[in-house]
């Protein structure tokens, strides 16, 4: 163990204390033999690639998995939790990987559940509103606490789970990969309400795949590799490059390389280059008309605040949800979408952000999760051989570095990030001619993250066009040859990326807002909208930015 | 050797298996001559014939429902669709002039199956494209199809006279019953049609995460069609064999429960409800406990009034041993024994 | 039912003609009819307004306040069903002995009354006997993992074979209390009344109410029913929930076998038989979804009501013969379903 | 007495304005399908309207029926219980609103016997006996013991409650006669047939079988057959009922013994509410008139078996 800590900096006693912590899976040994220990009043991060035992770690902590080996004490008292509930009383807080809040439950009822408070024996609905509504307004997110949890967007229903947990008084607080889904301005919000809790003592343990965001906020930096402990470390004594090098066990170049490539931009003017060309494509509650060409091998970024409609418009093009108005134009073809299967069937997959509830089919082997659509394409009776089958699976574990490699292991059991690549290579496998990427990056450790960024580029030279959504700006501007901007539902830029900054691009996604009209008249009763960051949007001014008056637009 | 045992002790059709052996020895002790077949009349005979037999048309139903099953559906109809398939036969056969021929049993069968399939595209309909919940789209065929059957039969149990229709239900083959024939013959379509082609997949993929598998383009409305099309298939398949059995379509009690032991005989053999993966092999399993039950009742002699209670005792018992809590509380078991023994042979 | 949960808000609505207030309030008719949690509940009710008047116009004697009382009177037991199986299916579980359970507290008040116990003794006595069996099942199915459907089914073989084991006969009851009970009408002015079991089922609803909707169980219960696993790692006590909710289950159906014996006045080993399935259908047509997690009691009493009505209509009739009379009952519920899903369809 | 209740209808009304209001078990058996035919028949013949429901086997389907006809305000209510107990409550709200109630078929078990006015149907009892009778007198002289298979109605149904016992009365006289398994088939075929597969093979000695119904023994026929016996002669048959696919084995040589239990009640039905319409007191309990059929007395009277 090459533990770098040195004691002095170290305050007087540990609030949590792992030790020798071993958990075997049928198959898979995830733990090995862990240490791990924080501190009250600092925030402490657990790194490591897809599949490195994080969770795993987490969920023993907390009682949701029993340990094979290994002790746990919590403020000097040896613990034993039988189960999440234990954990919660005995002072533990945790928001866990995926979203996991109950959708057919209001805002409010998500937030307070179980410690809900009650008047005369029954629940005080109204104390319960008032209460949530705080919390949320102190996370900066102004919606109807009565509305539905399932209402809401998925960085939303992010947001809440962490109003949740810090609403318990909690010794600890534990949160794994919160900001996998959220923008800047929601992380900005969240680390201030993690520096305060920080300083009435709370040990709080971060993860995250941002390095940017665990260098910002962490104290303190535990490493494991393959189930194994690397060593802790202080963070402001561990250069980044350092940490990368521990964490994948090998210098780190990809990126780099990626940075160098120059970006040949392959748009052609014509319509007949184009994959797909949307003209007006809306749908009603939805995303208004909106128009977005992508040419043959191009990446197209789209870029936005939570909620500001990206998801809503890669759907309408992905056939998951039906366009009530426009025209669709694929390779020269006016087209209508009604289904994922028609889209498929032009070659346009759509990766959702979801992937928990939209993405993967747990209870299916990687095997069968990779090969589904493509085989969903081919139709029931023209089985893919097993021989192809497998070298296709083998294939994209080893491009993917899917872990563990078991083409016959449950995709249920796969790490978060692991279960993102399995669906990226579902995706891939039926070599698609648009490939929409809906946060593909949320959750994979910063090795596959490069990769999949290569692949992308790869992907795009070979004459893929790639509909590419990520909150994190600097992905998209990577990558896409242009950026489109959406806010409040409306397409409101469309640029060429030569020399954007992110900067520009934050101005630009949240300068002003598009006056309120038909979409707010329907969505607007719930006031499930986030406050858009900086607004001064009582203003009526017309100045938002068209595809005229944008720098740099396309015509 | 105590890894392979483990091994199979972990195989989810372990406990229904020896459950099965349980209830053969139970009826060798009260019967001794359980096991013995024997050829009379050119043709097997035995308590062994009679429980593969009598259960074909359990075992047929809940191969449907297996299918149904893993798209997170449930049929409650095929008892119905039994009578139906059985009342529309027998009433051809009763209304031909020529009941005995082989032309008109086809004819009966033939169009027997039909209906059945318009009724199980029905059912498919109700579930896909209505969107009605499973269990109260087949409720009502299976409240109303009893009511179609009695309305062929006008209540009546229709007696026919003919060998080949006869044939179908208590004829042999080459010294098997033709009922156990047909069953294996289902039997072997559905697992090579589902395992040999992406269908097996696509159900299942269907039952674990239906909107995950809409974007994955995989056709969950045609595929939920099939399924219980099939049931349905498979129902009056099995109707026609109760029906030829007694050579009599009695529309009242042809079927009558029958999908509780279907469904039973399913979840037996390891699927659950909830949808997901299947297994057709543990649903084989699963109906051959169940007839094998009924059968020793019989032998066995438990009066009626306790056979419920029995039952109930089986099926409790089966559950139990399945359970990942057992298994986990004997692994805990078989390692403090091992433990034991080595602290033994340390000792000496 | 994915659908259900996803799509992120409300259509906008097609302008149409009108006053700007009349529109609104169309709006918000059209919004509450579609909208996943009250939709079912809110277009049961009309529907089951409209079933009534139509039945009004139809048959003379119909459209009276008796009538719609009788409902009450006549199904107070299966009221009480549905509330306790609401709450099971709300957790996603489903109660298959509740029919079964019915039939023995009839046999065990029956015959215990018979020996000369006192009602004050024997009443508790079967609700606490019916709650344990309750308790049994939840453990099996918490414990033990074994699925609800086939737990439940296991303790209906149960409570059906110690039916038979405590009398094949049927038993009358002539104890003077549970008489006066039975016979006892509460007059609610005019030619109006009721009995004490509508008062007692309308208690049991208004307490399912409120622990429903008012008290942490109650919401636990609603949020296991939208995943267990969620609620689990929210550290709610999801176990103990579980195996209650199979408590209520057991002491509602015990009581409702204490309200149906009310009724009938006598202990029956065949009663009941099938009335797991009314129970199950009442849920599911009051817009519970069998998957748990949306649903109401209100929607539960509604859809007795509702099969009550169909029942009703099947009497005032007066002329189906017994196959129509069962294909009478599946195009009602059918006609009702489809409506149902027609106007509580969102546009997706 | 017929002077019951206070709203007693004034003198006889013509039959074309009678209404009667008739709630039958259900359609479990083609026996209770014949029953509902006939009894339809009967009435049409006479000229009198008659209200029909199903109860389904529902005890709280047929209360509801019932209530629903005294609020129709019916003359004269007929059904046939699905269980004896229970009724009454809802056959004193009849007799607070006047109307007279027939039972059919099966009786119902109540102190107060003032409730109804007439029971027309068959005793069970008495046909367990007759059967018991028949083997009584079967084997009157056998020396060895004759092993009996009993295939049993529907637990629980009184039917099968009391053919039971009936026969077990009676066989007791001849400690020779001993029913060696005893097992439910359902009043069905397919029940029959299977339970007496199964007994055949661990009873291989059996000598009788005895069925609560037709459909039972007819069942029973089918697995000896398969078992390479012959039926009514290896082993002999006793059931009950006559219905036709009955009597046919039984002319057949196939069935040795039926004892009838006629569902044919519709024209002792009219009767007896032609009487009550008239003012006259029925009978209070009338047992229809039922034979028993060997071999030729079967040949004799299939031609004019109607169900
Ligand atoms: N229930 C399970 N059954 C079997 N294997 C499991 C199970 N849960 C996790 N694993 C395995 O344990 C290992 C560690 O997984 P874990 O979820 O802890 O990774 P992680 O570090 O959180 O990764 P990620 O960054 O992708 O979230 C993985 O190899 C995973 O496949
Ligand atoms: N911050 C928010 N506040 C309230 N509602 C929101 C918010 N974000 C999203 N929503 C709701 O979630 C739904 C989904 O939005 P959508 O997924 O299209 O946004 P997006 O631009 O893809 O953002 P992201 O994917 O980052 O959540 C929208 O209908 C919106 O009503
Ligand atoms: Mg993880
Ligand atoms: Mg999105």
């Amino acid at each position: 163990m090459e533990s770098t800590v040195t004691n002095h900096t170290d305050p007087p006693t540990a609030v949590v204390e792992m030790r020798g912590i071993s958990i075997t899976f049928p198959g898979v040994k995830a733990l090995d033999d862990v240490d791990f220990r924080m501190f009250p009043g600092e925030v402490h991060s657990l790194m490591g690639e897809n599949g490195a035992g994080k969770s795993t770690l987490i969920k023993a902590l907390t009682g949701v998995y029993g340990i094979d080996a290994g002790t746990i004490t919590l403020a000097g008292d040896q613990v034993s939790f039988s189960g999440p509930a234990q954990a919660q009383a005995a002072g533990i807080s945790t928001v866990y990987q995926e979203v996991h809040l109950l959708p057919n439950l209001s805002v409010a009822e998500n937030i307070m559940l179980g410690r809900e408070p009650r008047r005369f024996g029954s629940i005080d609905w109204r104390a319960m509103r008032r209460r949530s509504a705080q919390l949320l307004a102190g996370l900066n997110l102004d919606i109807d606490p009565g509305s539905l949890l399932g209402d809401h967007s998925l960085a939303v229903q992010q947001l809440i789970a962490i109003a949740r947990a810090i609403d318990v008084q909690a010794k600890v607080l534990i949160l794994d990969e919160p900001t996998s889904s959220l923008d800047t301005d929601e992380v900005a919000e969240l680390f201030r309400v993690i520096r305060s809790l920080k300083e009435q003592g709370v040990a709080i343990l971060f993860v995250s795949h941002f390095l940017d965001q665990v260098y910002e906020i962490c104290d303190r930096l535990t490493v494991l590799r393959n189930g194994k402990l690397v060593g802790e470390y202080l963070t402001e004594e561990l250069l980044r490059i350092d940490l990368v090098q521990k964490m994948i066990g090998k210098e780190l170049t990809t990126l780099d390389d990626l940075e160098q490539r120059a970006r040949s931009v392959v748009v052609d003017e014509s319509d007949a280059a184009n994959f797909v060309t949307a003209a007006r494509l809306g749908r009603r509650g939805a995303i208004n008309p909106a128009d977005l060409p992508i040419a043959v091998g191009e990446v197209v970024g789209l870029a936005g605040l939570l909620g500001s409609g990206r998801t809503e418009l890669a759907r309408l093009l992905g056939g998951i949800d039906r366009a009530d108005s426009g025209e669709l134009t694929i390779r020269g073809k006016a087209t209508k979408l009604r289904t994922p299967r028609q889209a498929i069937s032009h070659r346009i997959a759509f990766s959702s952000e979801n992937r928990r509830d939209e993405g993967i089919v747990g209870d299916l082997t990687v095997r069968d999760n990779i090969v589904l659509a493509l085989q969903a394409d081919r139709g029931w009776f023209r089985p893919i051989p097993k021989k192809r089958r497998d070298e296709l699976t083998q294939s994209y574990i080893q491009a993917l570095h899917i872990r563990p490699g078991n083409p016959d292991a449950l995709v249920r059991n796969l790490s978060g990030g692991n279960q993102q690549k399995v669906l990226l290579a579902r995706w891939l496998a039926i070599a698609p001619g648009l490939l929409i990427l809906d946060e593909p990056t949320r959750g994979i450790d910063i090795g596959a993250k490069a990769e999949i960024q290569k692949l992308v580029f790869n992907l795009a030279e070979n004459g893929m066009s790639v509909l590419f959504i990520s909150a994190e700006l600097e992905e998209v501007l990577r990558l896409s040859h242009r950026v489109v901007v959406l806010r409040d539902r409306h397409v409101v830029a469309d640029l060429e990326n030569d020399g954007l900054t992110v900067d520009a691009l934050l101005a630009l996604i949240a300068d002003g807002s598009v006056e309120a009209d038909d979409t707010d008249a329907a969505s607007g009763t719930n006031g499930d909208r986030v406050a858009v960051l900086g607004a001064s949007d009582a203003s009526e001014t017309s100045d938002h930015l068209t595809i005229d008056n944008v720098p740099g637009g396309r015509r | 050797m105590s890894a392979l045992f483990a091994r199979v002790v972990a195989h989810r059709l372990f406990w229904p298996v020896v459950m099965l052996l349980v209830l053969f020895t139970i009826n060798l002790i009260a019967f001794p001559g359980f096991f013995t077949v024997t050829i009379r009349d050119g043709h097997l005979f035995g308590s062994l014939i009679d429980i593969l037999r009598n259960g074909a048309p359990t075992l047929i139903i809940a191969i449907g429902m297996t299918l149904v099953i893993a798209t997170r559906g449930i049929d409650l109809s095929v008892g119905a669709v039994c009578a139906i398939s059985g009342a529309v036969a027998c009433s051809i056969i009763l209304g031909s002039p020529t009941p005995g021929s082989l032309s008109t049993v086809a004819v009966a069968v033939t169009v027997a199956m039909l209906i059945a399939l318009v009724l199980g595209m029905w059912n498919g309909f109700l579930v896909a494209v209505v969107g009605v919940q499973p269990i109260i789209a087949t409720l009502i065929l299976m409240t109303a199809g009893r009511g179609i059957a009695m309305l062929i039969t006008e209540g009546q149990i229709l007696t026919v006279n003919s060998p080949p229709f006869k044939f179908l239900g208590s004829g042999f083959w080459f010294g098997i019953p033709i009922a156990v024939i047909i069953a294996a013959v289902v039997f072997a379509v559905a697992a090579l049609v589902t395992r040999r082609t992406a269908l097996g997949m696509f159900i299942e993929s269907v039952g674990i995460n239906p909107e995950a598998s809409r974007q994955a383009g995989v056709r969950a409305r045609g595929l939920l069609f099939v399924v219980y099309t099939f049931s349905a298939f498979c129902a009056a398949i099995a109707g026609l064999i109760l029906t030829a059995n007694t050579a009599a379509a009695d529309a009242n009690n042809t079927g009558l429960f029958i999908e509780l032991d279907a469904i039973l005989a399913v979840v037996i053999g390891g699927t659950s409800l909830a949808g997901g993966r299947y297994s057709l092999v543990g649903t084989l399993v699963g109906a051959l406990v169940i007839q094998t039950l009924v059968t020793t009742v019989y032998t066995v002699g438990i009066p009626p009034i306790a056979t419920m209670v029995f039952k109930a005792a089986v099926v409790t018992a089966v559950c139990l041993l399945q359970s990942p809590t057992t298994a986990e509380a004997l692994r805990g078991f078989r390692q403090r024994l091992a433990i034991r023994a080595g602290k033994g042979v340390a000792a000496s | 039912m994915t659908n259900l949960l996803e799509a992120p808000q409300q259509p906008k609505l097609p302008a149409g003609p009108g006053t700007p207030s009349t529109r609104r309030l169309g709006a918000t008719i059209r919004n509450l009819m579609t909208s996943p949690k009250y939709g079912p509940v809110i277009v049961t009710a009309v529907l089951f307004i409209a079933v009534f008047v139509i039945g009004g116009v139809r048959y003379r004697g119909f459209f009276s306040g008796q009538v719609f009382l009788n409902l009450l009177v006549d199904n107070s037991y299966l009221i009480v069903l549905a509330v306790g199986m609401t709450f099971v299916i709300l957790t996603g579980g489903i109660d298959l002995s509740v029919g079964a359970v019915v039939a023995l507290s009839g046999m065990i008040a029956a015959s215990l009354l018979q020996t000369g116990w006192s009602p004050s003794v024997v009443i508790p006595l079967i609700l606490v006997l019916t709650s344990v069996l309750g308790l049994l099942v939840g453990l099996m199915i918490h414990v033990f993992k074994v699925q609800p459907f086939i737990a439940t089914l296991a303790a209906m073989f149960l409570a059906r074979g110690l039916c038979y084991m405590v009398s094949q006969s049927s038993i009358s009851i002539t104890d003077p209390v549970f008489v006066s009970l039975a016979q006892t009408r509460i007059p609610l002015g005019g030619i109006l009344s009721i009995t004490p079991s509508v008062i007692i089922a309308l208690v049991v609803v208004a307490i399912a109410v409120w622990v429903l909707h008012a008290t942490r169980f109650g919401r636990t219960v609603y949020a296991i029913g939208a995943g267990e696993q969620s609620g689990l790692l929210m550290g709610l006590p999801v176990a103990r929930t579980k195996v209650l909710v199979y408590v209520i289950s057991g002491f509602c159906s015990g009581l409702a076998g204490v309200l149906f014996t009310f009724y009938t006045l006598s202990g029956y080993p065949l009663t009941a038989i099938g009335t797991e399935l009314d129970a199950i259908a009442a849920v599911v047509i009051g817009g519970t979804l069998l998957t748990g997690g949306y649903g109401f009691v209100l929607g539960s009493v509604l859809g007795v009501l509702v099969l009550g009505v169909i029942q009703t209509i099947i009497t005032f009739e007066g002329t189906l013969s017994s196959w129509w009379t069962r294909i009478f009952i599946g195009a009602l519920l059918l006609v009702f379903i489809i409506l149902q899903k027609v106007l509580t369809a969102r546009r997706r | 007495g017929c002077a019951n209740g206070a709203g007693e209808a004034s003198g006889p009304k013509p039959l074309d304005e009678l209404v009667v209001g008739f709630s039958q078990v259900g359609s479990e058996s083609g026996w209770r399908t014949a029953n509902t035919k006939d009894i339809q028949a009967a009435f049409e013949e006479a000229g009198i309207e008659l209200k029909f429901s199903d109860a389904q086997q529902k005890q709280e389907n047929q209360i509801k029926a019932i209530r629903s006809y005294i609020q129709q305000q019916v003359d004269v209510i007929a059904f046939s219980p699905v269980v004896e107990t229970g009724w009454d409550a809802v056959l004193n709200e009849a007799k607070a609103a006047g109307i007279p109630v027939v039972l059919t078929d099966r009786a119902v078990d109540s102190k107060d016997d003032s409730l109804y006015e007439s029971f027309l149907g068959s005793d069970f009892v008495v046909e367990g006996e007759k059967a018991g009778a028949w083997a009584l007198a079967e084997f009157a002289d056998a020396t060895e013991p004759v092993e009996i298979i009993q295939l049993e109605g529907t637990t629980g149904a009184a039917p099968a409650i009391d053919r039971a016992e009936g026969f077990a009365e009676v066989i007791a006289e001849n400690p020779n006669l001993q029913v060696v398994a005893s097992q439910t088939g359902d009043f069905t075929r397919a029940g029959g047939k299977q339970v007496t597969e199964a007994l055949l093979k661990s009873n291989p000695g059996v000598d009788l079988i005895y069925a609560h119904n037709d459909d039972m023994g007819l069942g029973a026929i089918e697995a000896i057959e398969a078992a390479g016996l012959v039926p009514g002669v290896d082993i002999k048959i006793l059931t009950i009922d006559a219905v036709k696919d009955g009597m046919q084995a039984l002319a057949d040589g196939k069935i040795n013994y039926i004892v009838e239990c006629s569902p044919l009640l519709g024209k002792q039905l009219v009767e007896i509410v032609e009487q009550i319409n008239a003012g006259e007191t029925p009978e209070k309990r009338i047992i229809t008139e039922e034979g028993e059929f060997n071999q030729e007395q079967a040949i004799e009277a299939l031609p004019d078996r109607q169900y």
